[in-house]
């Protein structure tokens, strides 16, 4: 079991991938199609490709604003990937890698970020929850999927998302205990990317692994290189097949670099140094899989440019569609508070209707 | 029919639910094996096993936050809250989620849940177990905040509650859990939420109140029956949204106004039907809008809290005071 | 005397009562090292050292409950949360003890305490980003919310909630962060808490309103002036307790009264303007008193925003309504 | 080091002492004078008696509520009496043995159970916070003390309580993270009476230990046999010396046992066996101290029958004095909200004084 070698008390990361895209460790290589290789391989550059795209929307002030996740797009696509069809999702707010994988249409990350609330409807059948802005608090609602999957008999497993920050709060903590004591089919993942906006992973705690933070609820753990598309898929799928089978929760921290800003408003180099970027750089997890796909002859240089060229583009046009929505219609920001809008609400939009009116 | 009341209402009516719809989960501290410290869900886990009745560890923000994620996938959580004075480690999850899933995702995703609590005071309990919430809870749009004033009401109030496609906080005031018994219905029936009641019709004085101090108003009532002052009384039941129409209705004929809470005065739940009556019926108004509310302190504990709460003469004092204006 | 806009007006206030008062430190997500994610604390912890301005980890709890036993321990804690959106996480702590340690242990222990926080909406964020807390503060006693509508007024204001000997919290209207620079002494001074400020006389509608609104209800002023319309705008700055003197003679003077504010409506702090309104005017009313508020509903994200909130014109539409009643 | 060799992934208890007063690891036994192991046996006493009284008066009617602890002695005098004069103590709501310790009155502490503030106004010079009922919250206090203690360059310890139960709330692991990123010095004192009213410690969380829960703040922690007065002493006072060292914080569990209901309000027998309760008082923490003295020769049967007797008579006056206190005040519940009362609140006292005129 991954989870003992590389559990939390081990002092050991998961890695089958070096730098380099060479496979260090041949027995934990998932058996898994090449093709599906390469289909995560191809989200993980779709996501890249939309986000860079986002960043120069926004410099354009086209796009409000963006939080980039490059960098993390291993950490992201290998552990959505090893989900199956019922799996429900749980986000924080930087999980496009996951999105992708998962479904959710691009242009709904991009209506989010553009500041519509509608980026927070996926379409049905989707089984991914919007993003949740107060950091932590997600955590209990994947929990609280899991105990009802459990309840219902069903056997799909939740997994979470959350930053190395959010392991601070005390959402975190309880939800973790409650997975255990309830034997929730749950996989939480803590992207550590080193950072909460400015304040490093050593200022969050003085735990010297995120993932010991598993001990505490008596669940089990393991660290893994967030770069490492393989090891991620590997723990993920190990931690949700336990899951399934009635294991309950497994706690996986993603050891991982934020490459790019927080968000569009935040200025990284106030507080870390280009040296430390460039360290990280070497380790990308989009580059590494590129050059293991292209020794396996599966993959070329070529096909590279062109596609990055077509999810470009791609991105652009769904943008574009983004930008002709405009603003938010007056009467969504009144309709969904209730199944049926309570009569002062009704009473206030019919008299701003009529404000409008007057004032035309 | 039987004779019940508040708390065994409560429980009866949970037990009647929980048999009829298969989603309904009922969960909290000590809520399971010991049936709640107040026994709102005694005998429950016996029935229905520890799949639906449970107890959870002792972490309010996580009973919420898992119930928002039960409700996401397809269960009608009905989560407790030991106090009312304990559910703000839940506010974050309460005013950031429960209230806004269902405008966040524009309708896709919306929370079927409970959460039930006793409220308020009068109970001679320590420090934080006699708090009022409803401006607390009832200034955060997207919740439906409700409350009854007697067993029958409890059962009809709770089952909307629980069959209402958005979340509802059911507060329960502690202090009449066994102050009396009313006759309950064995079937099925449910009372419309934002909905209030006339409890006695009247000429002189509308007056609103819910919960606990209902009681205390009616006697208030009788008092100034004796004296020929005559009170139209209401009972909010929902204190949000509030049934603004029963209340402009009854100062439209009475032209007196005045709202009796529990909770603190100043941002009290009182402004908001004065707020209301200004807006509804200031020409009919024959004297100030009137609240005879809480002190704007921390509710005392035991030795003093006869100090906070007040009986049937005191409100009648007030209502007094307005009628004579 | 330097000109200077509401942030930097508080990045200076607080470096001068670093420099002044040694018990006073200041500390939250993002502030030391960075300097605040607004710059509020930008260079403070490069002047005064990692144990006096500090980051700390993400939990807004134990930013505050931390707080409170630093107060406790003699020290003048400034805490600072985000954004208001993220004080629910921290609501136990300060409804529970920030708000009741004086009061619980009968005057033994008290907390000298400021949580900082930008408050309001309007600066085109993301959800959680623009929440108003008004009543959620105002309403519990124990706490003293203040809100400063001017650079000059943040200094005087921050000063006075520092040096206090209970915890204040500090509202800052992150909509006018940059909005405007003003002339602020470099000297020393306070204003009182507890004080309102006559922004402008005027002799037919008393309008009340704070933080950032205030600019647009002196705008809206402008407009109303030109139809003959004379306002007296009074900037409330402490939104707890009141300063119901100021407001009760300006309306027994005008004979009509408005309250303009971001939060929601129902159970919103105009509720409470209104009936101290009718409590202490009630004879002198020409009009009904009257709320411009924010809709019921969750503050929508950007591109819905402006739906929202109120330009001048829609606020002197709402005045003028009142004046011609 | 104690917390290396019993620390929370050794699967070991500390223990010095046996259920029967018999030292079992003579190197541990504190260096400590006879007359003040005798002082803290005294202590427990006092604490015992004080509680039956309680009980007693509370069913008499005349106390209101009361959170008993017998049981639970050892884990709070051992632990309070290894801190020194400046040294900050934070209660949950049972530590009467460590009020009594640390210089409480029980006066205070009847008045406060007795439903009057003024058990919360412990007298000047006292440094102990008052009871704090929402669980948990007062962990981030303490911490907040220990952190103002570094930040003033003084060395005072802080040692904070709270039960099994509240382990499982947000606030207790984030005050945990901060005392370590902080280098707080904290003593955390779980005090494991295996129950949160009906809940067993079994339901609260998964976690094998509840010092476990250090590892999640990367934090020294201490397994202790709570009902063991000396193992109490030495591990806490090993822990205090370490923080006042600029150590940090530590993780004490004490694991006990508590013997009587939750409050009086509470029936016990719904939850649990009376077997469970047979085999906890074979291991009572003051019976197994009073062998150890009497072995020793500093004490015997008739001493200790007639502290017994004392104490009980001394709590009883004290009782009555409070009894004698009645109501509280008007002017207290409106008087200490603020430094200065504020206009509101001074017109609603006004106001309702006139009224208790006016209807007398
Ligand atoms: C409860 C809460 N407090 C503060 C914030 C403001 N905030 C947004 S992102 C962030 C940092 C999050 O760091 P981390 O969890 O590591 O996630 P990352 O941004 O690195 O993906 C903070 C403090 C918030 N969103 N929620
Ligand atoms: C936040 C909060 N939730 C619920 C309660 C109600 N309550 C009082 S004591 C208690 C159990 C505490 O158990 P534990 O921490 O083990 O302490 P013990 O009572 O065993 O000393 C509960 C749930 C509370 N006081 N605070
Ligand atoms: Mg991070
Ligand atoms: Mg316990």
């Amino acid at each position: 079991m991954l989870a003992q070698q590389y559990g939390p008390l081990q002092g050991k990361m998961l890695q089958i991938m070096d730098e380099n895209g060479v496979i260090l460790q041949t027995d934990l290589v998932p058996d898994r199609q090449d093709e599906a290789w390469l289909e995560s391989y191809m989200t993980m550059l779709k996501t890249r490709s939309a986000d860079n795209k986002a960043l120069q929307l926004q410099r354009q002030g086209r796009m409000l604003t963006y939080a980039p996740n490059t960098g993390q797009e291993a950490a992201q696509v290998g552990s959505a990937a090893a989900m199956a069809e019922g799996d429900w999702l749980v986000p924080a707010f930087r999980e496009l890698g996951a999105w992708l994988t998962r479904g959710v249409d691009l242009e709904r990350v991009y209506l989010y970020w553009y500041g519509n609330e509608l980026g927070s409807k996926f379409a049905d059948g989707v089984r991914v929850l919007p993003i949740s802005v107060p950091i932590g608090s997600q955590f209990q609602h994947a929990v609280g999927i899991a105990m009802a999957s459990n309840i219902k008999g069903e056997d799909d497993v939740t997994v979470a998302y959350i930053g190395d920050g959010g392991t601070s709060i005390g959402d975190f903590s309880e939800a973790l205990n409650f997975a255990g004591v309830f034997n929730a089919p749950v996989v939480f993942i803590i992207q550590n990317n080193q950072y909460a906006i400015s304040v490093s992973r050593q200022k969050q705690t003085k735990a010297e692994t995120l993932v010991q933070k598993a001990v505490a609820a008596g669940i089990p753990g393991i660290l893994v290189d967030g770069n490492d598309l393989m090891a991620m898929y590997a723990a993920t799928k190990e931690a949700i097949d336990r899951a399934r089978d009635g294991g309950g929760p497994t706690l996986i921290e993603a050891y991982t670099y934020r490459l790019g800003a927080h968000t569009t408003s935040d200025d990284p180099t106030k507080y870390r140094e280009d040296e430390e970027v460039e360290k990280w750089r070497a380790k990308d997890p989009v580059k590494r899989m590129k050059a293991y796909l292209i020794a396996k002859g599966i993959w070329s240089e070529e096909e590279d440019v062109r596609l990055i060229e077509q999810y470009d583009e791609e991105a652009l046009e769904i943008f574009r569609k983004v930008e002709a929505t405009g603003e938010t219609e007056l009467e969504d920001i009144f309709k969904y508070h209730f199944a049926e809008m309570p009569e002062h609400l009704q009473e206030q939009y019919d008299e701003y209707v009529q404000y409008l009116k007057e004032v035309e | 029919m039987a004779v019940m009341n508040l708390i065994s209402t409560i429980n009866h009516t949970l037990d009647q639910e929980l048999e009829r719809d298969q989603r309904v989960v009922v969960f909290g501290e000590d809520v399971g094996l010991e049936g709640g410290v107040f026994r709102a869900t005694v005998g429950l886990q016996k029935k229905y096993g520890e799949k639906r009745v449970f107890d959870t560890p002792l972490a309010e923000s996580a009973i919420v936050g898992t119930a928002v994620g039960m409700a996401i996938n397809g269960l009608r959580p009905v989560a407790e809250i030991r106090f009312s004075g304990f559910m703000y480690p839940a506010y974050n999850q309460i005013v950031s989620h429960v209230a806004r899933m269902r405008n966040r995702t524009r309708g896709r995703l919306n929370l079927p849940m409970v959460i039930r609590m006793p409220h308020g005071g009068g109970i001679k309990a320590l420090e934080h177990h006699s708090e009022s919430l409803d401006t607390l809870l009832g200034h955060i749009p997207g919740l439906k905040v409700v409350t009854p004033s007697t067993p029958y009401d409890a059962k009809g109030l709770l089952l909307s509650a629980i069959r209402d496609e958005d979340p509802v906080i059911f507060l329960e005031p502690s202090k009449i859990y066994r102050a009396f018994k009313q006759e309950v219905p064995e079937e099925d029936y449910t009372i419309p939420l934002g909905k209030a009641k006339i409890l006695q019709q009247g000429t002189d004085v509308t007056v609103v109140s819910w919960g606990a101090y209902v009681h205390e108003v009616l006697k208030a009532g009788q008092l100034l029956a004796e004296e020929g002052i005559s009170l139209e009384i209401i009972d909010l039941r929902t204190i949000s949204p509030i049934d603004r129409e029963t209340i402009i209705e009854s100062v439209q004929k009475t032209g007196r106004f005045v709202v009796v809470h529990e909770a603190a005065k100043s941002f009290g739940p009182g402004a908001e039907l004065m707020a209301l009556v200004n807006e509804g019926a200031f020409l009919y108004l024959e004297a100030p809008p009137t609240r005879i509310a809480g002190f704007d302190v921390t509710i005392p504990i035991p030795r003093g809290e006869h100090h906070y709460f007040m009986d049937a003469k005191r409100i009648a004092h007030g209502i007094r005071r307005v009628a004579n204006y």
